[in-house]
């Protein structure tokens, strides 16, 4: 099971960084690092994606006489799409950070829940 | 007390993705159950498609929903940008 | 081959970026009308088309299954393709005032980008095209939330759109393992190479189902993850709580679904435990969501805890498993998608007139806003599952769903939540309209573009209330094309 | 800012332009394509937008040039249709040998389109988040 493992370490690495970005995106309490956790997670997902396409001994697949092995040129079109959809998320999620810190001065959930508390 | 358990979970789940790549397919090696399509995009794409990049041929041509799909939520992400700082843009309290 | 089904998401998308290119010379909101009449027309002709040639698959740019992106036009995308342009043109035709002059432009755009996510959805038979829509979809859902200029709104579409796109990337990692053990993203193909795959890799199938059902959990609120729902649904202006309550959070679950149905398929979820856990959540949320729904006294909010208990019967039907159960299923997603959108409109036409988001405020409003009363009583009626509203229709044949899989238990699950359901519906109408002391008639005063859509919606669920003949032949069909 | 800073932005942008023209135009035969070279095109004007603190491109044009790219992307599409096949069907006499400049069918020509919309929608996402800083 470890050599399974220990051949399979850069699916792991991208795992663990998902796990990262989760874990800040779900306890941090600061907007702006909730935001930069989303980034985290999505980006682990594309490593996680790029490293099962990878094969061994590859190049870039670009068609040219005289390579035999190319890499797998699926997850790389997905995750150009992915890209951009990430791009837009984000840029949504910081315009609304923005608003929210306009409207109550601070990008701390916590605070915004007490702000909101007192308002009530 | 909220950090230890989301720690505990958090642990939990990085023991189940422990688990899971000891049992996923070699890093580097195609992929053992069915490897036709992504072999099938690299003899046909330039016969199918004119384009000798692959990734291109796939992005454009084969799934060309994808792009038409990102154009469309980058437009979406323009555009709730847009409606969000328009709408909210007046100077007035909550 | 017939175009008409992705003529209707070109038509939605063009428009959308024809707004920004005609703005100030056009009235948006009449393009975005014009547009969505013109879907419903496209999507009639298509659901006339696969009556008469049966069902077929689209291919986008002619590449043949595996290799190129799939559409399945079947009947549940046809069924689904009618429900969502007429909810969807009822409430365009709907928007009115309450949306600022500024944002108009903006906001029907959005609109018109849910449209095209919506429409895409039903009928993507490709993971990743899936994952795009969905995409959209959350992007727009959560934009339409935030334009009400108000910091409430901002902070529930934020939370709104942290919790899902925490969804979404985890449906993107389940995809990623799914396209690792298999080498597919195509549905059809993944049916073949799944069963095989799993012998090799359960973990990963294991896991990437999980991740699923807790994306799309997530993002259809199924109960313990329905958090942000309420907010989301309850702050925003009425036709985007409107379309969020009746259409966003159940189009969801159809794409669940189909990934369950088509991609893993009967002999994948005979092995796992996915039936169970899609049963146990749906009874703790059809209880949790009325329990909550009786304690509100908000209007908006009581309708949103509400749909976090109808939305778990349509979860209550898939878990059956059976032709009748996801019938069942397919028939709520109809219906309760009619008579939500039904009832969002009417409490917002209240609200608009009086002010008030109270509902003790509510007595005696049958007096003073006849037209709307009715409508709202016509969609709690259905909502309780009275005999003769298409509420009762769907209910009926989800409990037809558990005694064909042989869980009788279920039906009196559906039975004791109906009374449940009554408890916090019926009380409106008997005080709107039998509430002691004397009160003045009056008319409402609606402009024709607020009555025309909610009569027209109270119509469809009296009509197949009575006569549900044709939409239950339909449903039966669209299910057994998912299970055969 | 300062005036090294404005300079060199200055002169960056046209290399930027131009690497973001090539990385559409060879995306087809080498890597590249519409995204990467509508973001490098958009990076270019947000430097210098950035340095100068002034919009190279006004908002107006940046919103239709948005709008009419999609459109023309849509229109591509119809063109396999058309031709009696389905949406986004690359048509067979267009495709050309492999390799050369022109060839790819449609590929090029939704790369341009993808890449026009791509930068300008990026460059607006700039604009309008840095043009908030007004009103914060």
């Amino acid at each position: 099971m470890f050599k399974a493992i220990f051949a399979n370490l850069p699916f792991l690495a991208a795992l663990l960084v998902f796990l990262i970005g989760f874990y800040t995106m779900l306890t941090h309490s600061n907007l702006i690092k909730k935001v930069m956790g989303l980034n985290i997670m999505e980006t682990a997902v594309f490593l996680f994606l790029l490293a099962s396409g990878y094969v061994g001994g590859g190049s870039a697949p670009v068609i040219r006489a005289g390579t035999k092995t190319y890499v797998n040129p699926l997850p790389s079109a997905l995750i150009l799409t992915g890209v951009v959809v990430g791009l837009s998320l984000t840029a949504f999620a910081l315009s609304l950070v923005v608003k929210l810190y306009k409207y109550y001065g601070t990008v701390d959930a916590d605070e915004i829940m007490r702000l909101r508390g007192k308002d009530e | 007390m909220k950090k230890i358990l989301a720690g505990v979970v958090f642990l939990l789940i990085g023991a189940v993705f422990v688990l899971m790549v000891a049992e996923m397919p070699a890093f580097g090696s195609p992929c053992p159950v069915d490897p036709g399509v992504s072999r099938y995009y690299l003899e046909n794409a330039l016969a199918d498609t004119g384009a000798i990049n692959s990734v291109s041929a796939i992005v454009l041509d084969y799934r060309s929903s994808d792009a038409l799909g990102a154009v469309a939520v980058l437009f979406a992400g323009l555009t709730a940008v847009a409606a969000t700082l328009i709408a909210h843009s007046r100077k007035e309290g909550r | 081959m017939n175009h008409l089904p992705i003529l209707i998401i070109l038509l939605y998308l063009g428009s959308a970026l024809l707004i920004p290119l005609l703005a100030g010379r056009f009235s948006s909101r009449w393009l975005a009308v014009a547009a969505a009449a013109l879907a419903l027309i496209l999507s009639g002709l298509s659901a006339w088309h696969v009556a008469e040639g049966g069902t077929y698959s689209y291919f986008f740019g002619s590449h043949s299954a595996p290799f190129g992106v799939e559409f399945a036009v079947d009947w549940v995308t046809v069924l689904l393709h009618l429900t969502i342009n007429f909810i969807g043109l009822a409430i365009l035709v709907y928007c009115n005032k309450e949306i600022d002059f500024a944002i108009q432009s903006w906001f029907y755009t959005l609109f018109l980008l849910l449209m095209v996510a919506l429409n895409g959805l039903v009928m993507a038979y490709d993971l990743f095209a899936i994952f795009l829509f969905t995409e959209l979809g959350t992007l727009t859902a959560c934009a339409l939330v935030a334009v009400k200029p108000k910091a409430l709104c901002v902070e529930a579409a934020f939370k709104y759109l942290i919790l899902s796109t925490l969804g979404s990337g985890l449906i993107l990692l389940g995809i990623s393992l799914i396209y690792m053990a298999t080498g597919n993203l195509n549905l059809g193909a993944l049916g073949a190479t799944l069963p095989s795959a799993y012998t090799i890799y359960p973990w990963n199938i294991r896991i990437a189902l999980s991740l699923f059902i807790v994306g799309f959990g997530i993002k259809s609120a199924l109960f313990p993850l329905h958090i942000w729902l309420p907010d989301a649904h309850s702050a925003s202006l009425t036709p985007t709580s409107a379309i969020h309550s009746s259409l966003v959070v159940k189009i969801y679950i159809i794409a669940a679904a189909r990934i369950i149905f088509q991609a893993f398929g009967d002999s994948l979820i005979s092995v796992l435990p996915l039936p169970q856990v899609l049963l146990l959540l749906a009874t703790f949320g059809i209880f949790a969501g009325s329990l909550l729904a009786m304690l509100q006294t908000d209007i908006k909010r009581m309708l949103a805890y509400s749909t976090v208990a109808q939305i778990s019967y349509i979860f209550l039907g898939i878990g059956l498993m059976t032709k009748t159960g996801v019938m069942g299923g397919l028939l709520h997603v109809i219906n309760h998608g009619i008579m939500k959108s039904l009832l969002f409109l009417a409490a917002g036409t209240i609200i608009a007139k009086t002010g008030s988001r109270k509902i003790e405020d509510l007595s005696g409003m049958g007096y003073r806003m006849p037209l709307t009363m009715t409508v709202f009583s016509i969609g709690a009626l259905s909502m309780v599952g009275i005999p003769g509203f298409s509420g009762y229709v769907s209910k009926l044949y989800l409990a037809f769903g558990a005694m064909e899989a042989g869980k009788p238990l279920f039906v009196v699950i559906i039975l004791l939540s109906s009374l449940l359901n009554a408890f916090y519906y019926l009380p409106i109408v008997v005080r709107a309209f039998f509430s002691p002391g004397r009160h003045n008639f009056t008319w409402d005063g609606l402009s024709w573009q607020e009555a025309v859509p909610m009569l027209a919606l109270a119509a469809v669920t009296i009509y197949f209330g009575l006569l549900p003949g044709v939409l239950v032949n339909l449903a039966k069909m669209a299910a057994a094309g998912w299970l055969n | 800012m300062h005036l090294v800073l404005q300079t060199v932005a200055k002169l960056m942008l046209p290399f930027l332009q131009l690497y973001g023209l090539y990385l559409i135009f060879y995306g087809h035969i080498s890597p590249g394509g519409g995204f990467a070279g509508g973001a490098v095109i958009a990076a270019g004007f947000i430097l210098y937008a950035l340095a100068h603190d002034a919009e190279l491109v006004s908002r107006r044009v940046a919103d239709w040039l948005n709008s009419l790219a999609g459109i023309i992307l849509i229109l591509l599409g119809f063109v396999g249709i058309i031709r009696g096949s389905a949406y986004m069907f690359n048509i067979p006499e267009w495709r050309g040998q492999g390799g050369q400049l022109f060839s790819g069918g449609l590929i090029p020509l939704l790369a341009t389109a993808i890449g026009l919309k791509v930068s300008s929608a990026v460059v607006m996402l700039y604009y309008y988040l840095v043009g908030e800083k007004k009103n914060v």
